[in-house]
């Protein structure tokens, strides 16, 4: 667990932080702009020290009445919000900063690894001024792995980024995670990201925790207002079961039935998160035929949020597992839908995220 | 003012002192001011600073030298009026310390060597110097006290290195411990003039003004011996 | 051309200047850094100081300092006590005396590099496991660079043409006190113009050439820009 | 017409921009990391002088062989790729600073209306430091508009904000674009930025202009990487021909057929941009009722673009207009989809941006 | 306590600095901003030159230019054959050899203040249409305060503590080139010790008071940090 109460009064702004998160998961930390995002993660970081505070991350205390690990003590890593390259270091030098710095029996993070992957080869003998602000924030980032983080805080990491590259790097954090269970706590204001990463959500609003809980939970909650909106989204863990060589694709079984997802090197029997966005789901009161939708559900209507002038979200239970659609107010008077009613739910497009 | 002088308009003179004449000049200059209706401007430095703005144009009337040297090399130059030079004051050295009776009238302690540091003027700079260096050469202590020998730039500093205890003795002007409102500080030998060749001060004139010939006729003159006198020098 | 003394003089003032700005930079920089970072309500009027022994003239300077030096002053006193040599006409004051005299040429300009750095390479460099003092070393002296160039060519220079404090506490002993800055002026006085052309050209020509040397090996480091 | 011709060397990167933009248009800058967008940018603000280059902004000379305006006299905004405020200035002097400086005459956006939409009024008197992220970027968007430009260009000037700011800043840019007729130019990674707003669309390739053209077009050109992938999309300018009160729904027609969008309060008549996402697009070979869906068309295959492993993009085309639809691979092989052949496509959800 | 010699020569003094600091800021500003921005390879000579002055004793350098100014020097030549006054032995004389001999004290901060400046707040002025000199005074000035603080303060005492190049080429004539700084030193020689204390005391305690309302005042500007 790491446990944080940090209080902290600005001028205009107060963070009263009372946080407990699961230790080995990726949190996210979503917010607003200037909702206290970054305070709290310099806050964990002990960036701004003589502050109210109680941190335990594990079993170190990191901070509380009478005790403070600097930063320098603390075995984390951080990607500020601004690159923050050293201006006098090439981008070799700014890499090997922390690394010099880490000892070798706790290095568990290869730095080529991640200067391959993070497409920095070319760029090792050039000065910060001289790199393209994607080309920094990826620097910055590598910088942060590369003293093997316990825990890696990323303050919007990806902002400067392309599609591509972050695809392929937010592939490269997950497996940083999965492979030696480093919790990583990830400011971002993408649901994408958010989605694609997070095990746990924080919701942060004017400084205080609005909501905290699993993903899955969090993104399905309608009075939450991650669940409103074009970007609400379900969060599906199922297990693979088959493969489809031909058309490449696999079979993922879950409570409720079973997925058909773009096919993904993942072994018979792994469990993974399959991500269903409540706009790519359509509801319908017979199961159709001769479409290209191979995700079709029979599901129950839960809930009803009237969240939108001319849109509903439809929370579904597929299997008891929580799905939610967003439907136009006028289909789902058209169709009828109420709390109770069989329907049929259908996932144009299912993102397997693994 | 009242009444001029029917030869005279009242005017102001500058006129290049050497520092270590400065409490005897000013003293003169006052007196010579309440007689006359000329003002006199007073400008303390060194000989040798004094010499090289003479040479650049300063706009002194007069000048009033430590040494014989710098006049006479102005005159020769023509930078200077001729035949205006004149000995105004000699000076004397005296063997000082700021303690009571550790100087004593003779040269014993200097050939105890019983102290740390013997402060004297620059040879090179100061006539000071030149005659302290003198002195010490007439007893043979020179060559055995030069590691003890501290040097001051001018016979000022010299004065303040044993003034301030650095040194505990050091050959200073005569002057600079002989004031007629007090009493003299510590205890002194004042050095028999036979040790050294005396110290010749002289005066050259640089512009030739009525005020400045006015200047120097009281100067020489009777009263204004007397002071300097009173203040520790020897006149001609 | 050059007379053994002046050579002398030429080697003391070289070592003078040295060790001086060694010491400048070596107590000027923690204090500098920490005007840079304390909060202290009052820390203005240690900035005051630190630029109030430029205000007096270095002969009257060098006076005060003779009279502190001396037996009866409180320096000269602790010396006594703890049965230490006098520090007056001895290398060691000279090099008290600079120290004293061209310290704010070395504090201010390290100041205003220090606060130029802001908070935020620091705060970096501590998530990457520099402790305060490895930090200090490897970003925030680098990035100061621009001022400790700065501090040393003052201190260095203004060590060099010192004069008054140094003509004062000094003595003027060659081979011991005797600096360049009083040959030359020595010179000049006593009329030796040809010797104080001769010196004063070979001191700027050194002079030069050092900053020159300096300067250049700064620029094959390009410029830190923002 | 802003015509450019750029030839930029450095060490390891070149830019050979030739470029010819609609003056009137919003375009968007598109392109991997390192790619030179911020440094065509800076060219044509004339940050970067001696360079060869040609560019010309309307009727004006603004840089050829023997003439260069300098930045000052140019009449643009720049919304550099940081904020990079004024760090001696506070918020209010920041942005009076090009205020001040535009003649009241040449002033056609309003400083208050600007303060006020990017939700500044709360930190007018804050310095520069003591902001968070967003909310130095929300200061460098109005900085930017207060000099009432006649060209804005703005790098990434929406990366460090939450959702609901971004769609409210850029309903803000659209206005004015609208309504002052200033052309934008606009580098972004986010597709959904670029397709909300941006008429025309550069695509940037490694300092080289790999296509340029209008928007609809772009985005179907299967050839090009912006129709592949998860994030393709279609863009159809629709008309307007009815609300429907009851339902807050607005009924849009074209060439194709009749689009059932949320409500949008615009008048009949008048023409929009829906935007259609090719995975919320599935095809059925029968109409379909009984289906949350309301917006069905026929369809004609027109290509069939194999570029993922698992998936297909399908280019359909509706009545004419092009449209995307991403199916998996087997959907395609079992619905038996071959140019030419007739099917329905069913669009889950249609955004209306305007 | 004070005499009337004295407070004129106080007087003087602070005439003196004022203007030298205000000649020195504004040759040093454009000067200095050359060189932060300059790419000539071969700038470093100019920034070894800037410091030279410093090498040389005061007095010596107040020889020097004394020479220069004087009448058959090369200045001195060339005012005499425009009808000018010479400006040896003038308050004229003393600023431009207070000017020269604090140059490298008010060059060095300005330029590292306006090197660490960098280009983009400036690029940023210019896209909101300020012009060069615009931006110059908008900007510039206002980010490089601390450094212009530090100039005018190291430039004001330094002209305060001034002394050999004076002496030299201002001839310590009373109520027109004797400075302060001359005064004590005469009141030192003379062994006039209590003037000489008070009036370094009265020197240093007015120095002190104008640093430390300068600090105060610009404490109230927090620093900008970065
Ligand atoms: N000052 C510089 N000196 C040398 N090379 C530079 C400089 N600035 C940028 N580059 C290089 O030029 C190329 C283009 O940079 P530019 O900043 O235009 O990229 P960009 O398309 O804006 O990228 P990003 O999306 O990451 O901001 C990059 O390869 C970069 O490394
Ligand atoms: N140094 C500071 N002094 C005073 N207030 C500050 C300071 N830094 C930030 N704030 C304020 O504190 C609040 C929280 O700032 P913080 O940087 O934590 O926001 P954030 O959630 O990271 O926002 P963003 O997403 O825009 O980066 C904001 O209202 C901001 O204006
Ligand atoms: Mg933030
Ligand atoms: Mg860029």
């Amino acid at each position: 667990m790491i446990e944080a109460k940090f209080k902290i009064k600005r001028d205009d702004f107060s963070l009263h932080a009372d946080l407990c998160i699961p230790a080995h998961d990726v949190t996210a930390i979503f917010g607003p702009s200037g909702c206290g995002k970054t305070t709290l993660l310099r806050s964990i970081a002990g960036l701004d020290q003589h502050r109210q505070g109680y941190l335990k991350f594990r079993d170190s205390n990191w901070q509380d009445s009478d005790n403070f690990v600097p930063p320098h003590h603390r075995p984390l890593g951080y990607v500020f919000q601004e690159a923050s390259l050293f201006a006098h270091l090439n981008v070799r030098d700014n890499l090997n900063y922390g690394f010099k710095r880490t000892p070798q029996s706790a290095q568990t993070i290869k730095l080529e690894q991640a200067v391959e992957l993070l497409g920095l080869e070319h760029l090792l003998t050039r000065k910060p001024t001289n790199l393209s602000g994607g080309e920094r924030q990826r620097v910055a980032i590598a910088r942060a792995l590369a003293v093997s983080p316990q825990l890696l805080l990323m303050d919007e990491p990806l902002t400067a980024l392309d599609q591509t590259s972050k695809q392929e790097i937010l592939a490269y954090l997950e497996s940083l995670h999965n492979q030696l269970d480093i919790p990583i706590i990830y400011v971002s204001h993408s649901a994408d990201e958010v989605a694609r990463l997070a095990d746990h959500l924080v919701l942060l609003e004017e400084g205080r925790v609005k909501a905290s809980g699993s993903i899955g939970e969090m993104l399905t909650r309608l009075d939450l207002p991650l669940a409103q909106g074009n970007d609400a989204e379900a969060l599906i863990e199922a297990t693979v079961v088959e493969h489809d060589e031909e058309y490449k694709l696999t079979y993922m079984e879950f409570s409720g039935g079973r997925f058909t997802v773009a096919h993904k090197n993942l072994s018979i029997g792994k469990t993974a998160r399959l991500r269903v966005l409540a706009r790519d789901v359509s509801i319908t009161l017979e199961h159709q035929n001769d479409t290209s939708i191979l995700n079709i559900f029979p599901a129950i209507v839960e809930e009803i949020n009237e969240d939108g002038i001319s849109q509903v979200t439809v929370k579904l239970l597929v299997g008891g597992v929580p799905m939610l659609s967003r439907v136009t107010r006028k289909s789902a008077s058209v169709l009828g839908l109420k709390p109770g009613k069989q329907v049929y739910a259908q996932a144009k497009s299912v993102a397997l995220l693994a | 003012c009242f009444i001029l002088p029917a030869n005279s308009i009242a005017a102001e003179i500058l006129v290049a002192v050497a520092s270590n004449f400065k409490t005897a000049m000013t003293s003169v200059a006052r007196r010579f001011e309440l007689n006359s209706d000329h003002k006199v401007t007073l400008i303390f430095g060194s000989t040798g600073k004094h010499y090289a703005q003479i040479k650049n144009g300063a706009p002194y009337d007069l000048f009033f030298a430590a040494d014989v040297y710098r006049p006479k090399l102005l005159e020769e130059q023509s930078a200077a009026i001729t035949d205006s030079r004149f000995t105004y004051a000699l000076g004397k050295i005296v063997l000082w310390s700021p303690r009571k009776n550790v100087i004593e009238q003779d040269a014993k302690l200097l050939e105890r060597e019983a102290f740390r540091y013997l402060s004297i003027a620059n040879p090179k700079l100061a006539p000071y110097g030149r005659a302290a260096k003198e002195v010490l050469l007439n007893l043979k202590l020179w060559n055995g006290l030069a590691k003890k020998i501290v040097r001051g730039e001018n016979i000022g500093q010299t004065f303040q290195f044993v003034k301030s205890g650095n040194a505990e003795l050091g050959f200073v002007a005569y002057s600079q411990i002989k004031n007629p409102k007090q009493e003299i500080e510590g205890s002194y030998w004042l050095i028999p003039e036979s040790l050294y060749t005396p110290i010749e001060q002289q005066a050259v004139m640089i512009k030739d003004t009525t005020a400045a010939g006015e200047f120097i006729k009281f100067v020489k003159s009777k009263a204004a011996l007397k002071i300097i006198r009173d203040y520790g020098y020897d006149t001609p | 051309m050059f007379s053994q003394p002046d050579l002398i003089a030429l080697a003391i003032t070289l070592k003078l200047a040295f060790i001086t700005t060694v010491i400048l930079l070596l107590l000027g920089t923690p204090f500098a850094w920490w005007l840079s970072r304390t909060r202290w309500r009052y820390k203005f009027i240690l900035e005051a100081i630190v630029a109030l022994p430029l205000v007096l003239p270095p002969t009257v300077l060098g006076f005060y300092l003779l009279i502190m030096l001396g037996p009866n002053g409180p320096v000269g006193g602790l010396m006594d006590a703890i049965g230490g040599r006098p520090l007056a006409f001895t290398f060691t004051g000279l090099v008290i005396g600079s120290v004293i005299y061209s310290m704010p040429f070395v504090v201010q300009p390290l100041q205003n590099a220090f606060t130029s750095i802001g908070q935020r390479p620091l705060e970096v460099a501590a998530t990457l496991r520099a402790s305060p003092l490895d930090r200090f070393f490897t970003v925030t002296i680098p990035l100061a660079r621009q001022g400790f160039l700065t501090a040393a060519v003052l201190g260095f220079a203004h060590t060099l043409g010192e004069f008054g404090v140094v003509l004062m506490i000094g003595g003027n002993i060659p081979g011991e006190t005797q600096v360049v800055s009083i040959a030359i002026y020595d010179h000049v006085e006593s009329l030796e113009y040809v010797q104080a052309h001769w010196l004063s050209g070979g001191l700027l020509l050194l002079s030069f050439l050092m900053l020159i040397a300096v300067y250049a090996l700064n620029r094959r480091f390009r410029p830190i820009q923002l």
